[in-house]
């Protein structure tokens, strides 16, 4: 045979320039959001565990448990995030947004725990960015975490502040549970204005309900240490102090 | 041709049946912006905000729902005898605001607000855009799943006559609701839901009552639930 | 009480409405059997059978459908200006009707039959019950989908002109579609099939043409597709 | 040919394990068999049945378990490496075993049954065949979930002291498990429980609390429950 | 031909077994009608209204199901052997009817509706149309989720000895039920859920004995469960 | 007690019913194998392996199937008029296995296998065990199923004449299933499947008709489709 | 608060992206409107109309287009570094506007058009809105979904030579992306699609082939369609 | 406060000890998990590029993409499968199957697609785990692919096989294609029998299907060659060389 087809055309040549590039650049992406993805991982990874420190809080260890959060929350910060941060580096963040979103949700979650149990205060999506600006090459743009992702970290912390919230009432600290009753209505409130208004928000939609059993969850605490607390006993009389209740310090 | 004539009658048809719905959507969205408002004030009441002032926060919103259902009566007058056409477009924003409007109505009376006053807030009793009866009891439906956590979170304010109120109300609605024949749908499902709120308001009131925390403080005598103050 | 009162009232209401669409659903279900029928019979076209005999089998139950329009245009003159209250529970059956219709009349003339022929047909042109846009023009997109396969089962009995008539019509019917502007709903996704059939009748033509099997007898005369020598 | 060959040898590599899997699901729904009769007899506990009583009706099965477990590594050890290929098919009965072995040691030591010991009780010490711990924890978690009833039982049945020794227990048990890193399985899930069991226990110790019961004498002694100060 | 003579049969049998089909339908839902009446009045005793008024209100009805299932057994009796082929067709409303027979029922004598009983009083006993065990067995299950209810708002009203009684049964119920091996199906499914009726009666029971609420004053001493009075 | 009593008696029953339905089950897995290596056997005919070659394979499976479905009607006969309680049990296999005899059969004689044939091979007509009709039908559905790919098959072997033997079988299958009326259940569903393999096959012939590739050379003359040999 | 700040903060910027959203997607519209005017238009080559005068009558359109990438490209700027966020708002447009560009281009030139050559037309070259390669790859696939239905008409038309360069184009574009490294993704899913079209095309080509179609000389000139013996 | 709790008795040390070991047990065995899945992660990107490689052959260039093929398989083999090795190190195999049986599927699907287009013929299972025994520590037992993971890397097999018969029809290949046809046939034929007896029957099933898919529409494009081909001609005769058809050779 001739193999007249070795001859190509020079419409044929730029074609096959053009692709050879298309090919680079679609293997480019897809190394990078495979190494996104892997970040992202990590990070989840670590975020959960610096939510069970925190979990591990009770009356008696509130610092030190505290302390040691805080270290593993800076760890997670310098060694995972900032490796997501590096593998970004330089790209529009939006475009990968799906490879990292399940591991800065996480972390936001983590941050956002630690930040009310050691304050009471929420921590604002500009303190988290704050932290993170130093991670970035100066000469790229930095890594912030989006409004969206925030919002769906705030969601799911609302879930670890109810397992908080039953955990501090059987340690006899009610109005730390109250406080956290505030706290998530709050959120709740200010999520149910938001919610429809997110980008993608059936995510958001069902978060929402899950949050709002978990307000009702702590809210049924609460009502049930309230009236266990104003029950009136008229055999004993009233010298049964009825509001300190349910401090263990007392079981041995 | 005649085949264009005809096709070309029917692009107008559509075109003008579409811009119709888009107008209706709209509204409705408009709609559901304010019942949100509307929403996330009223939950302020299980923080035990006193009713009045919950209340007034609310009712500058109530005019503008009004002014909208307006828009939307205008709307459907172009086209009569195509209310349920369009009605799938409107008719789950309608049924929240009736059970925001009944929740409220409720706060303030403690009776349940009727057909014909959610048409008279409204302002859709004189023109013939009416609120179609189902959306009138699904909103109803909602309504009542907000009564539990309500109850609860009063109790815990302190409040322990809330729920003899509230169970009261609640059986006399789940009562009349009874009445009706209702088929395999929306409105059954909701209604059965409805149970589940009843059987929490009675066991929060018997939490209440079996701690002897009602009212007057002989509380063994007057079990039973009689008349409401 | 008022409140028992309302309930009773929307007893009533719920109840002969519940009726009222059993009745139609009665309605719907006799024109789903007739249908059965004339599909079946239409049928036989696609095993070459004289078309003239074929209609002549079809034609009694055309009656038929006329009458159950006839009653179902009754049932709905009690509740007016609620037409597309209803309308779901009868609209799939009348789709199906007017893909038989549309393709009887093809069958018969190789024209599209009118949205107003549709309506005359079955009676409906004088009632204030008339035949919804959408429906008719779904309808028509089932009748086009049945097309590619008749015009296979033509040219294997030997009929090498079918194509090229089918071609024409279905390519204006395409272009004729094509004028509107559709929603992303269940007429559009029936409109985007009829890609499709015109497709697979052009290879069919294709086939036919390549081979030289259009060339003897110029049957192009007595058909509605000209300039082409 | 040598493609026919590996399918035949896949087939029976497939029907081999087939069958070894219907084996340990034998034996699995014996174990299930057991654990009901098991749970039967502790259920008795609640109705304020002598634990020693209660407990000597069930040792006598506590050996058929052993003898079950026994089989089941006799099986696995047929087909080495491959425990956890088989695990899904005994898992859940093996957590229900965990929970009454646990149940039990507690209702007599007042203690919790250590891994190590339940592998023990089963024989499964000495072989390769060992218990999957997080087998044992949801075993535990299961074993939590019948505390609260059974505190409210005793304090019906007059038994005082034992919300207090039940809330030091699981107090003890649900600080331990707060050092795990868990993943969202259900593990976790299960042990989310253990703080609502948790929290029905401190309200029956507060409700005895409250009212002075535990003061008056040692009601330590007809109970199961010693060698706790 | 025998391929058309074949589908003849056919369309026949079909048809036959259709309309049968749809005459038992027809009967289920009059029973289903039937059920719901009953299921409202019963509702009167979360209420506190006297048993006896309750159930005399009733017994009308009682005798409307004996026909109704009179009238399926006419039916059922066209088609011998054929009892499970329809059995899907009337089986959940059946199920009601017996969970409603077995609450009045243990309402008036405080004891179980026994499966002949249930057969007697709908008149299946001289039939060969009995009622399905497991069909008795589900239908019991459902009364016992009635019974949670009933003690709550009987303790509301200031019945202090209803837990005890109710325990006492349940207890039992769920002893016995204990013996059946299930299957892991709906009736298993729905068994698991009576061990969540029996943990709430306890509780209730708990707390009626912790403030000494029990009728005689000296609750400490009649623990246990005896005569009922 | 009598409750004891009752439920011992459940106890027995209940087993009796779950071990039928346990050999039930393990004759159904059997049948369930015996099919598939029919099937995998079947399969070779889409190789153009001789069609006696493949068939002979078979049969000795046949036996085996005859024999199953003898066991089976064994059991049946100790539960009469229980057939239908474990219908579910085997039907799925039974459904398979008509479709095979079904389509073993066509490939021999080209014709429907009928209902009364599949019961004398499968050897239930004489005992009071039959064939289900449905089933029956459901089983030929699958069969049609088959019949595309085979007719591709065949063509590119250079059978030039398989698709119009095949048409015509189907055409007259598809006729006569057109007589039925048939609920919207899973026959009506498979039924609606058989369409499609009838225009596969109607293109299937086009494309062989189109390229003169029928048997006898003069393949403009014998169009239609006429007696088959 | 703080906390309230934050979410006014959230809130603002939420509506903000909403609104420019509904910008964009308001723009897609458009763009979406336009690319159906030109593919009606570029569907009468399938008619064999003359392709300068359907790409005369298309290129108006090409400016608007332009406009619209313009205008969507300014609204983007407003909200740097969020390309990605709310790229599938206009996504599926861009890809179709690719395919139908390609497409004139091909019947213009012959050749592919490129990446950089639509961003060229498009306008979008100097800006950083740019074009997504994805986007770009799967429009093109869209474009050769078209050639295979294009070859047909030509060849019914009587332009033999057509297939022959579409076959050689289309071989060449599938041998370039054979190049590319896919994803299990829409990308992967047109180009499979592709591998069909080509295969199309190979067929038709052979059809003409074989039938000494191709001999009469330079059918390269009379582009566009011509008589017909 | 006396601060009690501080002193803790044997009971509660030896559970908190026991329960320490329990957490160390359960973050090695997530950790390792996690590795596991990275790397499976790692094996499908890498497995996949070498199918695409496989299927850039076409009638001339077939020794060179195979050659470029064979070297990428075996650096997918030496590098990724060799790390998931490491990482699984003598673990049962059967406990993290989940974490990495998508990546070993994966490279199943690679591997036997290169060895049909080279030899035509189906790479064993002893075969593969021939090839992975070398990487083992030879101290510890070798990770072999078990026969579910072939079977289903074998199932998805089919699907490629299905791309590569349509492109070699395209080239003019007919016999290759029909080769194929046959191969695939025989490979489904073998699986109906032996899937319903699989672990996990439900994926297989579905993957049947798309098998059963994938053959028809081999069978369909061989169908169509075949009418066309053997199409008669009255007009011109039979001087058209009526099988060599469709080779894109004579194009220009
Ligand atoms: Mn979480
Ligand atoms: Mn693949």
């Amino acid at each position: 045979a001739k193999r007249p087809r070795t001859i190509t055309t020079t419409a044929e040549s730029s074609m096959r320039d053009a692709f050879a590039k298309y090919a680079d650049c679609l293997n480019e992406l897809n190394d990078k959001r495979e190494r996104v993805v892997k970040a992202s991982r990590d990070i989840t990874i670590n975020s959960k565990k610096v939510i069970f420190q925190v979990h591990r809080m009770s009356k008696h260890n509130k610092e030190e448990v505290l302390e040691k959060a805080e270290k593993d929350l800076a760890a997670v910060t310098d060694q995972y995030v900032a490796r997501l941060v590096k593998e970004l580096g330089g790209t529009d963040f939006w475009k990968l947004r799906r490879a990292y979103s399940p591991g800065v949700q996480e972390y936001v979650e983590a941050a956002t725990l630690f930040k009310f149990c050691k304050t009471g205060t929420l921590l604002n999506l500009g303190e988290i960015n704050g932290i993170l600006l130093p991670l970035s090459d100066p000469s790229l743009d930095p890594l912030q975490i989006n409004v969206l992702d925030y919002l769906l970290g705030l969601a799911d912390l609302t879930g670890e502040l109810m397992r908080m919230a039953i955990g501090r009432i059987s340690d006899g600290e009610l109005e730390y549970a109250e406080k956290i009753c505030r706290f998530v209505r709050e959120i709740h409130r200010e999520l149910t204005l938001l919610a429809p208004d997110m980008d993608d928000s059936n995510e958001m939609k069902t978060k929402m309900d899950t949050m709002l059993q978990s307000v009702v969850k702590i809210e049924n605490a609460c009502f049930s240490v309230h009236v266990r607390g104003s029950e009136c006993i008229p055999l004993l009389g009233s010298d049964v102090p009825s509001y300190s209740l349910l401090g263990l310090s007392d079981l041995e | 041709s005649t085949l264009e004539k005809q096709f070309e009658d029917f692009r107008h048809h559509l075109e003008e049946s579409e811009s119709l719905r888009e107008r209706i959507r709209a509204v409705a969205r408009e709609i559901e912006s304010v019942t949100r408002l509307i929403y996330s004030c009223l939950l302020l009441v299980h923080q035990s905000r006193p009713i009045p002032e919950v209340l007034e926060k609310v009712k500058a919103q109530i005019s503008k729902l009004k002014e909208l259902f307006h828009r939307l009566a205008g709307i459907l007058r172009e086209c009569p005898g195509q209310y349920y056409r369009y009605h799938g477009d409107w008719r789950s924003e309608t049924q929240t605001v009736v059970s925001l409007l009944g929740f409220m109505h409720w706060l303030e009376t403690g009776n349940l607000l009727m057909h014909t006053q959610v048409e008279e807030r409204l302002g859709l009793k004189t023109s013939e855009f009416g609120l179609d009866i189902e959306d009138y009891l699904i909103g109803i439906c909602f309504m009542s799943n907000e009564l539990p956590r309500y109850v609860v979170n009063q109790v815990t304010a302190g409040d322990y006559d809330c729920p003899r109120k509230v169970l009261k109300f609640l059986t006399d609605l789940h009562a009349a609701f009874r009445m009706l024949n209702l088929r395999n749908d929306l409105l059954r499902k909701k209604f059965d839901g409805m149970k589940y709120d009843l059987r929490r308001v009675e066991e929060v009131y018997y939490d209440v009552k079996i701690r002897g925390l009602t009212a007057n403080g002989d509380s063994t005598r007057d079990l039973g639930i009689q008349g409401q103050s």
